[in-house]
């Protein structure tokens, strides 16, 4: 099996959207899931960072973090000047691949646990740490002065975000419970974890369906940036995890998070701090095709090539 | 009509559901002494919005107040939210007990 | 006016959730003959209502009716709910077919 | 009234659930630029519609548009659904900006 | 215990229905838990598929669905002339009959579980394929002519619809990813579907309650009919099965899927099809007299029957 | 850890509604949970159930709701009298007092088990027992004349009520089906119970954080109560249980019972028969101030207690 078995889930879902099937999946049942994945992740990444000692990644951490601000930081002229696109459309969409995607991490460490490719556990900071730079980022770009932006409303909306109070919050929980006082949650927050994230998939199917209706407005520059964006970056997250002497799995972790483009936190911040931005580009990009391509294409891809270059630097 | 109703107005607004904190602000601020708030889908200029997920959802609001209050959000909601958002408002007299109320 | 049409008053009643099973009940016994439910959430002088459970919900609820069953309806809600209960009702004016349906 | 705003029609939709797809093909094809729904229950001539199931669950349109749409879509509802769907619509002036649009 | 604990879900939900108690299910986790029965029923499905060598299925299955249209085309006429009903809802509630009910279906199989009776694994593909020709039946029946029906949207709403995108889509998966490969979906896919399926009686319960008032408008007639026909179904489909030589599970699965009377598919295809057939009457039956009497009564009296009959035929 | 795991999801709710986060968790999320903690916990009662002699338990059952009815006469005055609320206000937080909290319930079964103290099984029976006479005590106080009340509606109202029925229905079920017939349900309903609960903590929370503003304006002697109440009805509950000759778990579970306040079945029921009776008061109290009392105080305290206490009577 070359793929992941979610991943069937999400092409069931991109089926059933493109044949216009009355299959629908309930906004509350959306929002359940989401909850649910958030939460389980953040838990889960609480339990792994429970062994480590909190000091040593600080160092690791802020490379992340200052390695990834590159990507809006790169994107935003490529969108702006190569692209054509106004100055608010090219901010938002590098906050949206600056920022990251929950659920192509989960389906990530998915992959590597079915291969048997260990990462280390504290990747869930990463991923918490890396959610919301690039939204600021952003929001500079697209407003071009500090100045003007009120800023207090929208660190508010980036830092009290359902995804951000979910995932610390999971992984706070986490971390003061460890992994004996957390078993008797095991059964739902652990081992549904993969069946509800296939539920979820075949939900960002449909989802992912009727978004990709709006790229085809959005011209072939938008499609070519929506896959090389995700191997450069993914590329510079497989430099930045043997920087830091990851594993293998490690760098596939990273990779994917630098890959990846958010859809939870990044579309409503964007929404209420960059108005002029058209959402239908940078969820369309997002969603429709830099999502599938790192499902199916991007995380093996990201794992052959951090076997290869496993050392270089 | 019943002599015991008085005019209103009785203004709605469909608009993005990522709107609803903003607006909800705005209202009160302008003076709405109440709203009542459904979850809404629909199509327009801005695209098909299928609530299949937040981003896609909308809210749809009514607000009874004055005609004062009314033209005021009306205005308000003009150049806040029309050039970006995709946002519907309509106006209409209605009858109510307690006008004080609104 | 299109000839086919006729006027019939469209009461909105925006209340508690949990009223619901009493108002229907009030509804048909005097005279609605029928009516249309959507969930709500709200604000008012009984506070914010979120409709995050249960006793936090609203409803909205519309009846198509005659003006002698409205101006019945909205004197009963007057006098058995209003005095304890969230509650808002507006009236109008609109055209029907079928008129002697409602 | 508030020199900016224009007369239109508001016309509402209250239908069986099931017949979403249907109406709202109809809809566009009728002229209508957007409409709006939410997902409502009732009671009338067909019985009770509690929505515990889809077969039992409706929906409530709205849409905005010229009297000519209006009257246009009205006279295709009755002649396509009323004999054989629980359905009602009702018709009312509103007040819009960007008359245009609608 | 003679019944299935599944069973008392129904029962109380039908209780609580009767009592006008305030219990609500919201719509949306109906909604929610029959994608989850369906997508469940196909991986299910699906991987026990894998065993076999599809060709073998080809005849059983062509017999299978044949033999199924007799039971449309013998529930017509005598609705139609027997009972005095219009045609249309002759044709409607015939199609209701002729095509099957997949938590029906699941109930059986849990009960052969339970008593340790095995049935053959590809029989979700039967359910699968029955599912729909006995709604194309129905709207023949009901037009007259097939000339004026416009096909082409009937045929999308019924192959598009969501029960058969969710257990096509299963079994597709399912045989796909095979035994191994979906074992990380296990505990959410099998390990909860029984409780699961216990969540859905209950709220089917509340709906038949709301159901049944609609029958008592409708004549013993109707009454008759809703559990004579399942029980003559069931017969028909025990037979079919000796001719294939399934074993005793098989027959009393095949039994029970001739036996059900659908109402996922068929309600939604047959109001937008059959317009002038009145849904109290065929989901009156369906549900509020055919689904309880073949959880209480039929699916034991199959088994029963089953193993009296082994090697009729 | 001195805390519950679960707990930790109410303070996370708590802590995001506190800070106005935008994590919403949608009220059908919130009436699913519900359904499935209420059927869950009758379901595991009346599997324990079945080891007991029914005609053993009505004595004690009848101690227990005999001096459970202290509870609300003896707050009635305490909130009139002394703390100058209004007749009707008084009778119907009295009433939410007199009443019982399932969820409390469950924290405090689970904090047992967490110790590995173990109590007995027929609690749940009590549970159900103690859902209503408060509440028809509440009305008869708010009323003054028992003359006056519709009492047909009223207690169709609590006995139809949806707590009621799924408790009752979950009993008679796990009781009728037994330990081995309900194992294929255990999956859903006894392995996920605790992450379920978890889940619906969270909302808990932030549902609690939007009542605490309500108190604002309630003044101090709520407050006060709303802590003295329930640890005075809790040492009551272990001296009833002394009195009963209950282990030291059976006096923590009697003891909470008493000590908690309800919000599922009192507010709905309240609302309708005593409608002058303002809801932020009672919900205000029993939701904002008690339920988080107890769950972080209250059960390790009546644990405390009834160590200290056991063979005290
Ligand atoms: N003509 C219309 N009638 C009713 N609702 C409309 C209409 N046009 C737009 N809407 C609603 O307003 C939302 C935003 O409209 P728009 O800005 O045109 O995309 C749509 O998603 C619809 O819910
Ligand atoms: N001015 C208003 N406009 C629209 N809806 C209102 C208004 N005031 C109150 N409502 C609705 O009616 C409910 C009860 O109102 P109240 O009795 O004022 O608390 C509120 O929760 C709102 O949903
Ligand atoms: N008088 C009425 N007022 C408001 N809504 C109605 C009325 N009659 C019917 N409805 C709505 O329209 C749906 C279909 O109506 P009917 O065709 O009368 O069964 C009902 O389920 C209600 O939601
Ligand atoms: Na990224
Ligand atoms: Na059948
Ligand atoms: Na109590």
């Amino acid at each position: 099996m070359p793929f992941e078995p979610v991943i069937l889930f999400f092409i069931l879902g991109l089926f059933a959207g493109v044949v216009r099937s009355d299959l629908k999946i309930p906004g509350v049942l959306y929002e359940s899931l989401s909850i649910f994945l958030l939460l389980a992740i953040g838990l889960k990444g609480g339990v792994e960072l429970a062994r480590y000692a909190l000091a040593d990644l600080v160092g690791p951490a802020l490379i992340v973090v200052l390695v990834a601000t590159l990507i809006p930081l790169v994107a935003f002229p490529i969108l702006h000047r190569l692209g054509g696109f106004a100055r608010a459309d090219a901010a938002s969409i590098a906050a949206h691949y600056g920022s990251v995607s929950v659920v192509t991490f989960a389906v990530a460490a998915s992959f590597l646990a079915r291969i048997g490719e260990p990462a280390e556990g504290y990747m869930v900071v990463f991923l918490v740490l890396l959610e919301f730079p690039a939204l600021l980022i952003g929001v500079i770009l697209a407003r071009r002065t500090v100045g003007k932006t009120k800023w207090g409303p929208l660190l508010h909306e980036v830092f009290s975000g359902k995804s951000i109070v979910l995932l610390i919050g999971g992984l706070l929980i986490g971390w003061v419970t460890g992994a004996e006082g957390i078993k008797p949650l095991d059964q739902l927050f652990f081992a549904l974890f993969k069946g509800m994230l296939a539920f979820f998939l075949l939900e960002m199917g449909l989802v992912a369906a009727s978004r990709m209706a709006d790229l085809r407005r959005a011209g072939p520059f938008l499609l070519g940036f929506a896959t090389l964006m995700p191997l450069s970056a993914g590329l510079l997250g497989i430099l930045t995890a043997n920087l830091l002497d990851l594993s293998v799995g490690g760098a596939v972790l990273l990779a994917t998070l630098y890959a990846s483009a958010s859809y939870i936190a990044a579309p409503a911040a964007m929404r209420i701090a960059v108005p002029e931005a058209n959402p239908a580009l940078s969820i369309g990009a997002a969603l429709g095709i830099t999502f599938p391509f790192n499902l199916l294409i991007g995380i093996p891809a990201y794992h052959w090539l951090a076997i290869r270059l496993k050392g270089v630097i | 009509m019943n002599a015991q109703l008085s005019l209103r107005k009785l203004l709605t607004i469909v608009c993005e559901a990522d709107l609803e904190t903003l607006v909800v602000r705005d209202l009160k601020a302008l003076g709405a002494r109440g709203y009542t708030i459904t979850d809404a889908r629909g199509d327009g200029t801005h695209g098909a919005r299928d609530a299949a997920w937040p981003a896609s959802a909308n809210i749809r609001i009514e607000v009874l107040c004055t005609e004062q209050t009314a033209n005021d959000i009306v205005e308000h909601l003009k150049n806040r939210y029309y050039a970006n958002y995709g946002m519907v408002t309509f106006l209409l007299d209605v009858q109510v007990l307690r006008p004080d109320k609104f």
